[in-house]
């Protein structure tokens, strides 16, 4: 399991270099510039060209790959074109506040969305079960954004129980748990549908194998039957989808954060795209790959975990 | 107003303090707040009329020469001691002919003099009467601390080496809220309140709600939030319906092969529906500009020339062109103004028989969409719709349209010996109403090519607590500073 | 005569998967506390199908359609599901006859059995030391090593060992065992057999084994059912049973054991003929199309005769001498 | 000519440790699941492997066909050496497989007659109905058994579906793993009928895994004994029945219980304390129960040699006349 | 030759009542989109700024959008974009990711680690900077929109059914299919891949909806359909921008899309259940 672990990180490696690698290449096909984006016609073509040379596109791409993973491998993601912060304190800001969300986010996936996949597979056929299904692929169906400017219409207008915007005070974890209630049910709510149907259809198939059979054949309450014996089993597969989709929702967290005026990596990497402001985005992407890298190298190991039969493919 | 505390809401976030290289709507509304400018320009909806601020006493010498005196008992923080002529030489002359995006404001400076410890006069180059307002009040016309400013490098960027204002940064939640307090040494006229946070909010629609959550006291709308606010107001609120100097006009590039001919560029002014944009993309809010002066300018156009819509005519002018079947590109933003003109106008042109294929951009290649220096895609642009934030002069707004703006911002290829004569004359002519036929002149000459499409002036929507009264500056953003309990 | 532990009464089971399958026609069994109970029968005929039907655990598409699973007198069929459950495992524990797909594969060996001992008040390491004792009696070679592997790792005779040691947990009264040792060698047969002797030595418990192999009813079963087509067309204490066959069926079963030659033959002996479709059984002797002695009465519903109090044979014939 | 000859064949399993057996190769523990398996198989044979529960014959099964990687030795089909998956993959064009476990071997989402059809279109032979139904008839199914899953089957049900899909296609060399297990003996008797049948028709050769030493005595003509990853023993089958050399053969043949309650066995022909896997005896593998092991055996392994023609024993005291000496 | 398996799970499909319903649905939205001219009352682009954002009334059911066109119209003809590009893109991601999915679960180890190379990569690239550059070489369009949108999704997918590949590689009746002389391509796509569709076959017809409203956001790079022709996404984003102004246009603009995901998913968990042969006639107890 080591020695896959370790080709795991060598893998990763490559990765985040042929990802860095995609990335100067689409820096050079993609029309635009960040002064003309700011600026508009202000844009100096004297300004124009320093920004270029800031960011160092006026290097031979190969030296400004060579420059960035020299840096990088120091720490040193490069600097804002405008601001001229160094993009790894605006990563840092953002960071912990994504990560938060989609960890909430998925929590609620998690705990909403397999409970409600459960009761579907323990009522199978039932009314309940219809009902299930009925409320899990509303939640997969209704967009985000329309979700969240009516949570936020209800709770932070109406019953002005929650706070509209923000990320609540900094320090003040009350504030910010109040701040994190309402995005994070944006984000989680489609992942709750798409968890409890994905968690419906693997339990399905399992209930019926032969192995249930014999758990309950030596009488093990239901419950262990399934949470234990057939739920386990179910998660295998859901875990590459939740893994995808945490790496995912450092990106695409942005409509939320937009209605909630929340700061993160998605804001920060979209905006940084739109803007052209590529060392920023550069800089994201780097961040975003190894965290993604991370997580889903996690999943990996946590599959091979959970299934000696994938541990002992993985192993030969 | 809570208390003492004003809140207001920003779009975005800002990205760097130092006037030379500042760039956005806060990056400009904080220093309009922790730094000194000479003047101060007043609210918008009450003409832009512009006042000594940090100078006590400002005044023309001459065509070329502004003489100042500072205010008394400025002091920089951070112990950099007075605020001194040698900081405006400093701040001023750093900015004129340099890269900055500013530059172009102070492109008349010659130098500043220095004349003692608080006085100093402005030397421009040549005559240049918009000076006072086009440069002083705010952008470049933020004067920074020369001392301090050498001392971290010649530039800044998020944090200023030396404040001096009503007001002090005081903290800063990236993308989310920056707070400013009342600074204790300003000697100047005392802001009416202690403290002003900044909320960052991004979408108007998310603002809005915000708004009525009593997250802040002060919010721009989007344009077509009006009709419903209006149906039902939040309790002790007040809407703000102004005009804004945001202009937005559609380019015709006569550059183009389909548009080469007149003809055909007068049929799609012919065919234009003013009446259909102007109710559909803004609610019916703003009216048809007569050009790029604003019409609450003195120097404002009295009509287009062409001032009814004539889909028979423009029929006519196409079918005597030669031309059917004709098919043309528009390139327009993504937003969803920009969007819905695109859509009526595409609507408009069927009528006549043109075809209208829209082509949603995003900002970053919009701009290189007619950018010379991106490739040849320049020249065959067909359509665009383009709008600008504009300045309060109206040389200001006309300065893209010279022929040396082709390739760059001038996407027409509309090409005026005539204008570029007018638009020096008018740059250094003193008299109101000589420059009023100079640039009166000068819209005709645009619209007479065939190149342009005037749409209009974008309605300024905004709502506050009944319980504070907003200043709100020409180019729609407002000054904290002078903001006041009502 | 006490009460039997375990009744089955005129049991009928359908599947309905494919039209309607009656897989079993009117089974009945009993079994007494003490007891070793073979069934032999061929293969299809509805023996697994009978297991399951004693802890009610049969496959979603079967259907009883009537009869009773009577076990100390309560028909486990129609008990409330938390009282069946709290006798599965505990006082009737079954062995599956497939002990490949048997166990779940994720969890280890170790864990399953620890979960099958849940009803037991022990500790873990209690519960440990039970499962680690019963591997070694059922003859697993490293019995702490195979606590830490996965059912995918062992081999097939060692899954079945598995199985059986997982039954054994609890002590339970009946011990429901289908074709618990095909895949075992035979000297681990042997050792299982001395296992369930034992067994039914120390607990007065019921043993209920299906198996194909002869040998193994030989050695281990008091009394025995022989099955064909989904009824039960013999029974008899174990010695009747190989010397005093009375059912056609049977008789031509014993007969084609290969157990009995000592030589090799060639050919092997075998029934001909083949078993009646169970979608459209036969309203007569199911055997009857390939029984030796048959005749035209065999077409009407043969009656139960009873040889002796512990002999009894389905078929119009068996009243005469064999 | 051998059709398939085996030498030193050995196969270690890697047993999962914890980290710092990972970072420490010494410490890397493994399984030996078989080693040192060495025989030869010739056209028209039939090769009955017998022997105790989890020695590795199944694993040994799988590795003859390529399903299975070995970690050392050679297989030669046919005169050719088999090593690379293309080389085991036109080797299984001349094979073919009965697998142990009868249900879980048959694909779960296909019905019967697609699964009995798949070998033939495989091969590109044309598959009708009623080269289905013969083919189902032979192991003694109706037709309408075609359109049935696997898991609608019992397991004498499934075990014969896998008997029809192994022979479909006349191979030249059929590796059975518990062929009969399941099965009534009458049904066996006709699954046994017919494999002999083909072999004399076709010269085919059988490698038969099975603990049903009385079906093995009918049908092979040698077998081979294993026992914890080893060939203890392998001769002609008459004579090893007869007189089984190796310590093992000899308590596995005694072991088999007779059709006969009369003839009741009290005692169990082999005791002692079966060996571990991960401690596995060195010298021979068979010392911890032998009746008649000597020093000797604990610190030399035996080879397996040649003890009168054609019989082969893996013992330090093995005798021609079975008298262990 | 073939079993008759097929109306078997077809008519056990119509057994079940959600399988009955999704059909139903989903047959539905392909007749009105295949039949958007006969059943819209009004043209879909045909704009009266006059009469914009009216509340639903007799002459408008659902009344008009921003431009004052009629709403149903617009999503009666929406549902032509919306499955036309869902269906392509969902069924193109769909069928790369499994065959992806496969090999890089059952094929040889460094095949595996290639892909996952790919998977990895594909999806740490930031989704607006890879469309953009897509759009730049080849240029807008809904060919174009489809690629990006294929692309994205492929690694999901792929590593869903990778996972399961991994734990099902060697079972025992694929070995078994190994042993008759099965090709690689046949026991991927006979026998692993109908033991491993069931997961993915829910995700597929539950991204329906994410893949429309991708489109939707998309297009406004320029990918995918233009102004003015209707899309339920572009029509969802026109509601959000009215929305305090009249919700009417996202609920109507919404409701389609709650109904043909649940069309669907329900159609999808159907047919899995119905080509299962353990479920095709259990009844549930
Ligand atoms: N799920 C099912 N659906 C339909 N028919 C089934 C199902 N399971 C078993 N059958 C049929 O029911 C009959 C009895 O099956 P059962 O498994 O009880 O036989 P058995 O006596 O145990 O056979 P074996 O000795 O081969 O295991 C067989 O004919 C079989 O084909
Ligand atoms: N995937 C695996 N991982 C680890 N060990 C395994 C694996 N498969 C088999 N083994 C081990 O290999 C040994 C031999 O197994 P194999 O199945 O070949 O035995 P067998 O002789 O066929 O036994 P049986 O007669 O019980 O079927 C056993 O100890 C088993 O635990
Ligand atoms: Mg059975
Ligand atoms: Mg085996």
């Amino acid at each position: 399991m080591l020695t896959y672990a370790i080709k795991r990180i060598a893998l990763a490696a490559v990765i985040l270099f042929v990802v860095m690698l995609a990335m100067y290449g689409m820096v050079f096909l993609v029309p635009g510039d960040p002064a003309s984006v700011a600026l508009g016609p202000r844009a100096t073509p004297a300004l124009k060209a320093m920004l270029t040379e800031r960011m160092g596109l006026d290097q031979p791409v190969a030296v400004q790959i060579w420059r960035f993973f020299a840096n990088a491998a120091q720490g040193d993601l490069g600097i804002d074109v405008w601001s001229k912060r160094p993009v790894l304190d605006q990563i840092l800001e953002a960071f912990p506040q994504t990560l938060l969300l989609g960890v909430v986010a998925l929590s609620w996936a998690l705990t909403l969305g397999i409970t409600l996949g459960v009761l579907a597979v323990v009522y199978r056929g039932t009314l309940i079960d219809r009902a299930l299904g009925l409320v899990s692929v509303s939640f997969i169906s209704v967009p985000s954004f329309v979700v969240a400017i009516y949570l936020l219409l209800i709770f932070a207008v109406w019953l002005q129980w929650l706070p509209a915007i923000g990320a609540g005070k900094a320090g003040d974890i009350p504030s910010q748990i109040k701040a994190l209630i309402l995005p994070s049910l944006a984000v989680g709510i489609g992942w709750v549908g798409y968890l409890a149907r994905m968690v419906r259809a693997s339990m399905l198939e399992i209930m019926a194998a032969n192995h249930i059979r014999t758990a309950r054949a030596f009488g093990l309450p239901e419950r262990t039957v399934v949470t234990r014996y057939a739920l386990r089993l179910a998660i295998v597969p859901t875990i590459s989808v939740i893994a995808v989709g945490l790496g995912s929702i450092l990106s695409s967290a942005v409509f939320v954060e937009t209605v909630f005026s929340r700061p993160g990596i998605g804001t920060l990497i979209t905006g940084a795209v739109f803007k052209r402001n590529y060392p920023v985005v550069m800089g994201t992407v780097l961040f975003t790959t190894a965290f993604y890298l991370l997580v889903i190298t996690a999943a990996d190991l946590l599959i091979a975990k959970l299934d000696p039969r994938v541990r002992d493919a993985l192993a030969r | 107003a809570e208390g003492d505390t004003l809140r207001i809401r920003a779009t975005a976030d800002f990205q760097c303090l130092d006037p030379k290289n500042m760039i956005g709507e806060l990056d400009e509304i904080i220093p309009r707040c922790t730094q000194v400018a000479l003047v101060r320009l007043g609210d918008m909806r009450d003409g832009n009329k512009w006042q000594p601020w940090g100078a006590e006493k400002i005044d023309w010498i001459d065509p070329t020469k502004i003489g100042f005196t500072l205010r008394e008992g400025l002091q920089w923080s951070n112990g950099f001691g007075p605020v001194t002529p040698e900081d405006v030489k400093f701040s001023f002359e750093r900015i004129a002919g340099s890269d900055s995006a500013w530059a172009y404001q102070f492109e008349k400076l010659d130098h500043v003099e220095v004349i003692d410890a608080r006085s100093g006069i402005i030397h421009l180059k040549e005559a240049f009467a918009p000076f006072m307002v086009i440069a002083l009040p705010y952008y470049g016309g933020n004067i920074i601390c020369k001392a301090a400013t050498e001392k971290v490098g010649g530039s800044y960027t998020t944090e200023a080496p030396a404040e001096c204002g009503p007001y002090r940064f005081a903290a800063w939640e990236q993308n989310q809220k920056v707070t400013l307090t009342a600074n204790p040494d300003w000697t100047g006229p005392k802001p009416a309140f202690a403290t002003v946070e900044i909320y960052i909010v991004t979408d108007d629609q998310a603002a809005q709600l915000a708004y009525e959550a009593d997250a802040f006291d002060f919010t721009k709308l989007a344009v077509n939030a009006t009709a419903q606010i209006k149906a039902a107001m939040p309790a002790n609120s007040t809407l703000i319906e102004a005009q804004s100097t945001r202009y937005s006009w559609l380019v015709i590039n006569q550059n183009a092969e389909p548009l080469k001919d007149i003809r055909v560029r007068q049929a799609i002014q012919y065919a234009y529906d003013s009446d259909a944009v102007l109710l559909g993309a803004y609610d019916g809010l703003a009216t048809r500009s007569t050009g790029v002066v604003p019409p609450t300018s003195p120097f404002t156009r009295a009509s287009n020339l062409i001032q009814t819509r004539d889909v028979e005519k423009a029929k006519a002018l196409l079918a005597e062109a030669g031309v059917s079947d004709l098919t043309l590109t528009l390139v327009a933003l993504t937003d969803s103004t920009t969007q819905a003109i695109a859509q009526i106008f595409q609507a408009n042109m069927a009528e006549a028989g043109i075809t209208i294929e829209i082509q949603p951009t995003e900002d970053a290649a919009y701009w290189a969409a007619g950018d010379k220096t991106a490739g040849d895609g320049y020249k065959s642009l067909e359509l665009a719709l383009m709008n600008f934030a504009g300045g309060i002069d109206p040389t200001e707004n006309l300065v893209w349209f010279r022929p040396d703006q082709i390739g760059i911002y001038n996407w027409a290829f509309f090409d005026s010996a005539e204008f570029e004569s007018l638009y020096q004359q008018g740059l250094t002519e003193q008299d109101e109403a000589k420059r009023k036929a100079i640039f009166n002149k000068m819209e005709d000459l645009m619209e007479a090519s065939g190149d342009f499409i005037f749409i209009c002036f974008e309605p300024y929507i905004a709502i506050h607590h009944s319980n504070i009264k907003p200043v709100i500056m020409a180019d729609g953003h407002p000054d904290p500073v002078m903001f006041t309990k009502a | 005569m006490t009460q039997p532990l375990l009744e089955i009464d005129a049991l009928n089971v359908t599947y309905t998967d494919h039209g309607k399958l009656a897989a079993l026609r009117g089974a009945s069994l009993t079994a007494r506390a003490g007891e070793v109970i073979g069934i032999v029968g061929e293969s299809g005929c509805g023996k697994s199908t009978l297991a399951a039907s004693v802890i009610n655990l049969l496959p979603q598409a079967a259907q009883v359609t009537s009869g009773a699973v009577r076990y100390k007198g309560a028909d486990i069929l129609t008990l409330p599901p938390e009282a069946q459950r709290s006798l599965r495992g505990q006082d009737i524990a079954m062995i599956f006859q497939d002990p490949m797909t048997a166990f779940n594969p994720v969890l280890t060996i170790g864990a399953q059995l620890l979960d099958f001992q849940h009803a037991s008040p022990a500790s873990r390491a209690e519960k440990l030391a039970r499962a680690r004792t019963l591997l070694s009696r059922v003859g697993m070679p490293d019995p702490d090593l195979t606590l830490r592997r996965y059912p995918h790792q062992l081999s097939g005779g060692m899954r079945q060992r598995v199985a059986i040691a997982a039954a054994l947990l609890m002590n339970p009264t009946i011990l429901v065992a289908d074709e618990p040792t095909t895949a075992l060698d035979v000297t681990m047969e042997a050792q299982i057999i001395h296992l369930l002797r034992d067994l039914r030595r120390d607990y007065q418990g019921a043993i209920l084994v299906i198996t194909h192999h002869l040998g193994v009813v030989a050695e281990l079963c008091d009394r025995v059912y022989v099955m064909y087509a989904g009824e039960v067309v013999e029974e008899a204490l174990v010695d009747d049973l190989f010397h005093a066959p009375r059912h056609p069926y049977t008789q031509a079963l014993i007969a084609c054991d290969p157990g009995h030659f000592t030589d090799a033959t060639p050919i092997l002996p075998t029934i001909p003929g083949r078993l009646p479709d169970l979608r459209n059984p036969p309203t007569g002797c199911a055997f009857a199309a390939r029984c030796p002695l048959a005749e035209p009465i065999c077409a009407n519903p043969p009656p139960r005769v009873e040889i002796s109090p512990t002999q009894t044979a389905l078929c119009h014939k068996a009243g005469g001498r064999p | 000519m051998t059709l398939l000859s085996v030498q030193d064949l050995a196969l270690d399993l890697p047993l999962r440790g914890g980290l710092l057996s990972a970072l420490n190769p010494k410490a890397r523990r493994s399984l030996q699941i078989f080693a040192d398996v060495s025989f030869t198989l010739n056209p028209g044979e039939t090769l009955g492997l017998v022997g105790e529960s989890g020695s590795g014959k199944t694993t040994l099964a799988r590795a003859l066909l390529g399903l299975t990687p070995t970690t050392h030795g050679q297989i030669h089909f046919a005169g050719q050496p088999r090593r690379t998956p293309a080389d085991f993959a036109t080797l299984r064009r001349d094979t073919a497989m009965m697998f142990q476990d009868a249900i879980a071997s048959l694909s779960p989402r296909k019905t019967i007659g697609a699964l009995l059809a798949e070998p033939l279109t495989i091969h590109g032979q044309p598959a009708p109905k009623a080269k289905i139904a013969q083919m189902l008839a032979l192991v003694g199914l109706p037709a309408d058994f075609a359109t049935r899953y696997p898991h609608e089957l019992s397991g004498g049900q499934a075990r014969r579906v896998g008997v029809a899909r192994a022979l479909a296609l006349n191979p030249k060399l059929v590796i059975a793993d518990e062929p009969t297990a399941g099965l009534d003996v009458s049904v066996q008797g006709e699954i046994l009928n017919l494999m002999t049948d083909l072999k004399t028709r076709l010269n085919l050769s059988y490698l038969i895994i099975s603990h049903n030493l009385a079906m093995v005595r009918h049908v092979s003509d040698r077998i081979a004994v294993m026992y914890l990853g080893r060939l203890v023993e392998i001769g002609p089958t008459r004579p090893t029945f007869a007189q089984p050399l190796h310590p093992y053969s000899q308590s596995l043949i005694a072991s088999e219980p007779l059709p006969d309650p009369r003839k009741r066995r009290q005692d169990l022909a082999i005791k002692g304390e079966i060996p571990s896997l991960l401690n596995r005896p060195t010298a021979c593998v068979f010392q911890s129960r032998c009746p008649h092991v000597q020093p000797i055996c604990r610190t030399d392994p035996p080879t397996l040699r040649e003890i009168s023609p054609a019989r082969f024993v893996r013992c330090h005291f093995a005798h021609p006349t079975g008298a262990l000496s | 030759m073939r079993w008759p398996a097929d109306s078997r799970a077809l008519r056990a499909l119509i057994r079940d009542p959600m399988g009955l319903m999704g059909l139903v649905l989903v047959t539905l939205f392909i007749l009105m989109a295949v039949a958007a001219p006969l059943l819209a009352p009004y043209d879909p682009v045909a704009l009266d700024v006059r009469a914009k954002l009216k509340a639903p009334s007799f002459a408008h059911w659902l009344g008009t959008d921003q431009l004052g066109r009629d709403t149903l119209s617009r999503i009666i003809y929406g549902a032509r974009t919306a499955l036309t590009i869902a269906l392509t893109a969902i069924g193109l991601a769909g069928s790369i990711g499994i065959l992806l999915g496969l090999i890089a679960g059952y094929g040889p180890r460094w095949l595996d680690a290639a892909l996952v190379l790919i998977f990895d990569a594909l999806n740490s690239l930031p989704m607006m900077m890879f469309a953009l550059a897509i759009i730049t070489v080849l240029g807008p369009g809904t060919g174009t929109l489809i690629l990006v949108v294929v692309l994205v999704s492929i690694p999901g997918y792929a590593r869903l059914i990778r996972a399961q590949t991994l734990s099902l590689r060697s079972a025992d009746f694929i070995l078994a299919e190994q042993a008759i002389g099965a090709s690689t391509p046949r026991i991927l796509l006979h026998h692993l891949l109908p033991n491993v569709f069931g997961p993915l076959c829910i995700v597929l017809s539950m991204d329906i909806p994410v893949v429309i409203m991708l489109e939707a956001g998309l297009s406004y790079l320029n990918l995918g359909v233009k102004p003015p022709t209707p899309s339920w996404g572009n029509i969802l984003y026109d509601g959000y921008t009215a929305i305090r102004t009249s919700s009417t246009l996202v609920i109507a603009a919404g409701a389609p899309l709650v109904l043909a995901t649940l069309g669907f998913t329900f159609l999808g968990e159907g047919l899995r259940d119905a080509l299962d042969p353990r479920f095709a006639t259990a009844r549930p107890r």
